[in-house]
């Protein structure tokens, strides 16, 4: 059986913690920082990384392009 | 009863219409002076006094519904900044043309184009002018503080409603919006509609058979006509002139130097004169409170016995012309300003002085 | 008398409404003030100031370029602003989320865990009158009374029982400020 | 008959209690400007009968648009104000406003109400503003000597489309009553003609009905004439009417869009 | 997984070949002003994908609005003009005009395009200006704080109607998209969202329409996207976005108005 | 090779606008310049030059497309009359804030609000101080014949690119109306798309990847940087006044008094010239050509050695005070003007000048 | 049996000589005098009274309100 | 050589086109001309009046208040203008339709009846070419050869078939005028 992991990267300088990609994603990957960035936001991050299947949907709705997604496709074993 | 409160130069506005009795407010947001009609409806007085406020879709709009308005007799006003104002023009140049009083504040903001919402006083030109077409004038005040900004608005309807003439509140962003103690005046009832008929009989609040129609227009396809009509218009102006210039002094009668300045540069300008003072600089100031009427009189009967003169405005030198033209070549005029949205300091101020008046002496 | 000072912060920080606040209760005493905001299109979570003067005298301008006192709520303004402090002058700061602290040595620090203090009270939006407090601990320059007046005046009729609220958070920032300073070091 | 008792027949007839038609009250003594058989004259008139049989002269506010009819203050009997080009609707809320007790009417031509207007006018609407706006779509700018207007047919001829208007080069004719009518602030919206007695008389009772919508604060009615400029077109006004009849209905038809 | 496996696995995932999404090199890296969540950085996001994709970078001319995205050519890389409060279309129709080869879209908020800038609006479309119309509705002015827009719903507040826009005081609500889908020159119509990814795509797929009828020479496309201003509505962006969908959608229904 | 022509003022615009090679026309009708339009629908350029010529809705659209057509490198004109250029305001406010080369002409008539259709100079001050918000500058330019009318708009264009500011022909209905002979310049070819991208690397041509993308804008929101592009402006504007002043002398060399004059009213002074030296007085003109930058220093020069200055135009008073200013109180400056649509003869100006300067000694 | 006859009267200055009377007379009462009025104008006249039935036709086109209509039924017999 | 014409008469009747022809011919002839028509709404049917003045210099105006020569096509015309003949001057009308003739003594009139001999030579629109050429037997300010020149360079390339006939019309107006001259009657 072939599964597809994904990973996500968040620009935190740029992230404004808007919580869009956190309600965006589908399998409840991500979460806001306790920590704030330079500008005083709490940026996004994978809470739940293993969860990650790549979707994209997070980039889709990030209104600052802070996202970069990848996606592998993983022969479970 | 009058009332004490700290507010900003435009919830000042807001409630001093109200409490004057205007009728009517037609505007279109823009910063720096969103506030006035944001108060206005926060207040809702069409559930008090029964004054109209209205969002128009825009400054065109807008001033055409004070045309419609003040066409009907009734006091109405708008307010809006720098682009906006430029949008009016047209209308303003209508309604000097039909002859209409309404009220027109605008909160000046760095120029040209969208420039910046920071202060400025680059509209001078366009408001003492005529930023319009034709052979008019608006009656200008110039607030220097939140307590002027509010007394204007009955003083400009008043004035307006004398000559039957636009009137301007030529302000910026930082009397607009900057909080101050103001003394607010008592609420003042709206004319009624008879008392409107009877003191503007000129307004059309419908044609009742004891009267000829009233045409409220601004064309006259006939050249001699219209002449003679621009001709009443200018004694009007010449009359305006005659008896409505108003302008404070301070520190004038032993002056060396005098400053003129208005509104925000003004207050900065008083504040200037007390560090030049400190230097044994003997400086005063004119502060006009009407830009048209200009105090030309007033500033060629002091320059008689001084060493300079320095137009401080936050422009890169508009009134500057009219200190000239009244200074009539007698003695040094210069100007000085920051401008763009940058508010000038005391010291500038003061330094300008010395440097192009005094030390460059 | 004359204090000329620059609260800013956060916008959401309560910045312009503690500004409005000292100002009217300045105004309670007989003084003159003025308030202005920094103003700009809105562009939220970016920083709001303002500058408040307070004077027996007719004030000319209400921008100013440098401050008798400079209540600082964030980083961003934190460096802005300490220049801009005159010398001898005061800076009052919120340590929250403060990552380089002042440096200056020839003005009074003083520090006030505000932020902490206020989720420690569980009201964080008294955070701006804990704030007010330190300040008037620092500087009296107007009397409690006046700044209760002051209070009752600046906040709309409805929103006027939690003045008692407000008022402990003023006496709360009175207690915990502390100088951190550094003049003369 | 002969020409005698011709003569009798006629002051036999012509006696008060047989008058079927006279000039309104309401119009002024002022010869109208307007060219021979411009549509302006016969839309001002039964305007005026309308006033006139409503009784409501005294409490009418009519606003005059730039464009040929900009004088038309001269020719009906109550008050006026005389809007900048295009502006009339917001002229007209500011009266409607503020006398929400009188009758506002704006008239505009198709250049003022349909271009340069076009905001003002949708805007009116939009909010639904208790008047009545009058459109004289004549397809071109009468007073400025015959320009393209909004309105001005595809291949009709014209000072700035001398050959015919083309969409490509000059844009497509506005239906700008089609937009009104949906606006929630409008209760009638209507397009009429006056170019035949029965066509007149429909006008007149669309107007009579915009009155009464007045009246009952319905919000805006808005009736849409359309109507010649024989000067325009360089056309006789018959040769006009019947040019209208053959190429303006089939792209401007006639009837109610909305009568609510 | 464990721990070290973990960053293994990422290291496997995170190569070239395996990425699915990175910013557009058609963004800057200027850090956008706007608003955490606010709807403008996703439709800037998904323009300038757009124009990466379709690979006119260099043919791409924008012309930017007074509103929130006044300062919008600071993020995407292309040649720009600022137009004046509402004359985006006007601007736009010149470009197009004179540079036929190139492509041109405006963007414009809602106050922008629907009420001061109505006229401009209604009559490029009407022209059928061969350019792109992107309307970013949000129902308030946004850049200004948060006053009424041309668009704000009924009971809807802001800060000039602060106890919600009642129609009779402050007019109706204006479905200008639908009127425009009227006009003859537009070709392709549309209303958008972006908030929720599939939203997000459908948009980007619409914008692509529009950008190959562009070169078609279709004539004129609006896409509107109807979109949260947190900080107006004063709410979270998450909120917004379900607030919106609950009460924006019913009265601005999404979907295609025409598509010719 | 040029041509001999007789045409109208207005209908020389559009010719020569075709033969200096502009790229686009965009304008609305109103008397009386439409036959600027008309000419050029008739003549159809698109046709043959390629030049863009399109009815806009309005003047506010108008205008905004003449900054879309600049901002892309074309050159663009318009043209109008008063009351469509007061509605033009805010538009050439962002012109100039963004630096925008394009070339309007206004045909003016007579004000203020509708007013009349015939020929007035009473936008002068809107022209010349700035009719839009801010402190900036348009380039003015002051036909007097209908030969200038087709020259002014080549050399308009030529100063507008070559300072990237808005440019005007501040015309009247008596010239825009008039026909007379004119020598039409040869076909010019357009610039060539590459031609524009070369010239103007401004320009919004599409970012190649071989430069930065360009951004036309007059938006800066931070004070400090909005003065610095301010005191850009006015360093363009001084550089302005120091290289374009034109002006046209007729018997100044013996003169005791100085009629300043432009445009219609220059032409009819120069009558009125003639008039006076019949009787003895020694009398000259200054015919100001570029109203913005005003030969002020000529006039200064010339003041020293007179008995009177004469600002004739058709207006109640505008330019005179450019020449007062540029006297500087040396020597009495008065005005004359017929205005409100009514054209002055000879015949009055000499009058006027004989009881105003002459008489009144 | 009872006929409706009609008269009409043209205010001779106003008329502008339009024709749209003319045209609008379901009776052919109207035509354009040869004379011309002060204005230079051709004015519309009753060309054939006895046609008239007073039905206000050209009345209701006039644009400048020159017409005056009047109209009685008179019984024939 | 200075001469001030006015051309008056109802639109349509051809009188600015009269003016232009005239104008034309005198650039012809390297004179200095100026044509300035009364312009306004449209508003047909109303008057329409052209100012033309040739000269051997530079013009100033080219609005004037009296004339060399008045020629008028209507009454309206006549009564406007009668009293703005310089005297000494020239009066010339069309007798069409005038109730009114002219009184004047101090001044040459000239009468031409264009409109009856154009619709006798069929050809109505070359009324105002008959009227020219009555003008030009009064006053030969500019030579036939320049006219001519100047009628081709004032119509439009598709209409110089019409030529001819606008030739034999001059001709004809030429042949038709006469003097009814009052002066010093
Ligand atoms: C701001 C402005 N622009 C242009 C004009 C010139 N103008 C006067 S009337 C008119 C158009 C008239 O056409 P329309 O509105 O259709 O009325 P009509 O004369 O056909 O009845 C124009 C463009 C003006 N007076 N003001
Ligand atoms: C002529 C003019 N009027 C008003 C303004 C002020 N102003 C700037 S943006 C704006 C409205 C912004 O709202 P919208 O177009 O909906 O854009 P948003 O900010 O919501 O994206 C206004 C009224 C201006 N800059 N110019
Ligand atoms: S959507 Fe983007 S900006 Fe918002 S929280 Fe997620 S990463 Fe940050
Ligand atoms: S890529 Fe998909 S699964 Fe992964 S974080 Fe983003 S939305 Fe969640
Ligand atoms: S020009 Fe046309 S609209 Fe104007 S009066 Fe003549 S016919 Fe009527
Ligand atoms: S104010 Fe509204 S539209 Fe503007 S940036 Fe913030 S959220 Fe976006
Ligand atoms: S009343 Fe009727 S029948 Fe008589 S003239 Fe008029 S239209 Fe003809
Ligand atoms: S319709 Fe009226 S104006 Fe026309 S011809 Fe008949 S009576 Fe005369
Ligand atoms: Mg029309
Ligand atoms: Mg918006």
């Amino acid at each position: 059986m072939a599964k597809m992991i994904g990973l996500i990267e968040v620009d935190i300088e740029t992230c404004k913690g808007c919580s869009l990609c956190v309600e965006a994603c589908p399998t409840s990957v991500i979460e806001l920082a306790e920590e704030v960035n330079g500008k005083g936001y709490n940026y996004a991050y994978m809470e739940n990384p293993d969860a990650c299947i790549g979707c994209a949907n997070c980039s889709m709705v990030c209104p600052d392009s802070c996202i970069t997604v990848y996606r592998k496709k993983v022969e479970m074993v | 009863m009058s009332e004490l409160r700290l507010m900003k130069g435009n919830e000042a506005i807001a409630e001093a219409a109200i409490r004057c009795g205007a009728d009517g407010y037609f505007g279109y947001p823009i910063t720096p002076q969103s506030e006035v009609m944001e108060t206005l409806m926060t207040l809702r007085p069409w559930e008090t006094t029964g004054m109209v406020v209205l969002q128009a879709e825009s400054e065109v709009a807008s001033i055409n519904m004070l045309y419609g308005g003040a066409g009907s007799g009734k006091r109405v006003m708008t307010s809006s900044s720098s682009p906006g104002i430029s949008l009016m023009q047209e209308g303003l140049s209508y309604m000097a043309g039909a002859e209409l009083p309404c009220l027109v504040a605008n909160v000046v903001r760095g120029g040209p184009g969208l420039g910046t919402i920071q202060p400025s006083q680059s509209d001078y030109f366009q408001s003492v002018k005529g930023g319009g077409h034709g052979d008019y004038k608006l009656i200008v005040l110039a607030p220097a503080s939140v307590q002027e900004m509010a007394d204007f608005v009955e003083l400009g309807f008043d004035l307006a409603f004398k000559y039957r003439n636009p009137a301007m509140i030529l302000s910026d962003g930082m009397i607009g919006q900057m909080m101050e103690k103001v003394e607010l005046s008592p609420q003042k009832e709206r004319w009624t509609n008879e008392e409107i008929e009877k003191m503007h009989p000129w307004a059309t609040t419908g044609k009742r058979p004891d009267r000829e129609r009233n045409i409220i227009t601004s064309v006259e396809l006939d050249s001699e006509a219209h002449e003679t009509f621009n001709n009443k218009l200018q004694a009007k102006y010449r009359e305006i002139e005659e008896n409505e210039v108003r302008y404070e002094l301070t520190d004038v009668e032993d002056a060396d130097y005098l400053i003129v300045a208005y509104g925000s540069s003004a207050r900065i300008s008083a504040a200037a004169i007390e560090i030049l003072r400190e230097k044994g600089i003997k400086a005063g100031l004119l502060r006009p409170i009407t830009l048209y009427p200009f105090p030309s009189k007033k500033i060629k009967e002091l320059s008689g016995g001084l060493k300079g003169v320095l137009s401080v405005e936050m422009s890169s030198g508009q009134m500057v012309e009219d200190v000239r033209l009244a200074v009539e070549g007698k003695v040094k005029v210069e100007h000085f300003g920051r401008y763009g949205g940058v508010v000038h300091s005391p010291e500038e101020v003061a330094n300008a002085l010395e440097q192009k008046l005094n030390g460059g002496k | 008398m004359k204090e000329e000072i620059i609260i800013a912060g956060f916008g959401g920080q309560g910045v312009l409404s503690m500004g409005k606040i000292l100002a009217y209760s300045a105004v309670m005493q007989q003084k003159e003030v003025s308030w202005m905001p920094s103003y700009g299109p809105e562009m939220r979570g970016g920083t709001a100031n303002v500058t408040v003067v307070l004077s027996d005298d007719r004030i000319s301008s209400p921008i100013l370029h440098s401050f008798d006192t400079a209540i600082i709520l964030n980083q961003q303004s934190l460096d802005k602003f300490e220049s801009k402090v005159k010398p001898g002058g005061v800076l009052l700061y919120d340590s929250n989320g403060i990552t380089h602290h002042p440096e200056r040595n020839d003005i009074n620090i003083y520090r006030i865990d505000a932020t902490e203090e206020a989720s420690r009270m569980k009201s964080t939006k008294t955070m701006n009158m804990i704030v007010l407090g330190a300040f008037l601990k620092v500087k009296p320059v107007v009397e409690m009374e006046n700044v209760l007046k002051g209070l009752k005046k600046s906040l709309p009729e409805r929103h006027h029982h939690l003045i008692p609220m407000n008022e402990k958070a003023i006496e709360r920032g009175f207690e915990i400020v502390r100088e951190v300073s550094l003049m003369n070091a | 008959m002969e020409e005698n008792s011709m003569a009798e027949v006629f002051n036999d007839i012509k006696k008060p209690e047989n008058l079927v038609y006279s000039k309104s009250k309401v119009l002024t003594d002022n010869v109208m400007h307007y060219c021979p058989g411009c549509s302006h004259g016969v839309v001002h008139r039964i305007l005026a009968e309308v006033i006139e049989e409503l009784g409501v002269q005294d409490k009418t506010i009519g606003v005059a648009p730039v464009g040929c009819s900009v004088l038309m203050y001269n020719y009906i009997d109550i008050d006026w104000q005389e809007a900048a080009h295009g502006r009339a609707p917001a002229v007209g809320t500011a009266i409607n406003r503020l006398w929400p007790e009188k009758i506002v009417f704006t008239y505009q031509g198709d250049g003022d109400l349909a271009a340069i207007g076009t905001a003002e006018t949708i805007h009116a609407c939009n909010r639904g503003e208790n008047m009545i706006m009058l459109f004289i779509n004549n397809g071109i700018y009468g007073m400025t000597g015959g320009q393209m207007a909004p309105t001005t047919l595809k291949g009709m001829k014209s000072s700035t489309c001398p050959f015919g208007r083309e969409p490509a080069q000059d844009g497509n004719p506005l239906k700008i009553t089609e937009l009104l009518a949906q606006l929630p602030g409008t209760s009638l919206v209507t397009r009429q003609a006056v170019h035949t007695p029965a066509a007149v008389r429909k006008t007149k009772k669309a107007l009579l009905k915009a009155f009464e919508n007045q009246k009952q604060k319905k919000g805006t009615s808005v009736i849409e004439v359309v109507s010649t400029c024989n000067s325009g077109w360089k056309m006789t006004p018959v040769e006009s009417n019947k040019w209208m009849a053959e190429n303006m209905f089939p792209f401007y038809p006639l009837g109610d869009f909305k009568d609510e």
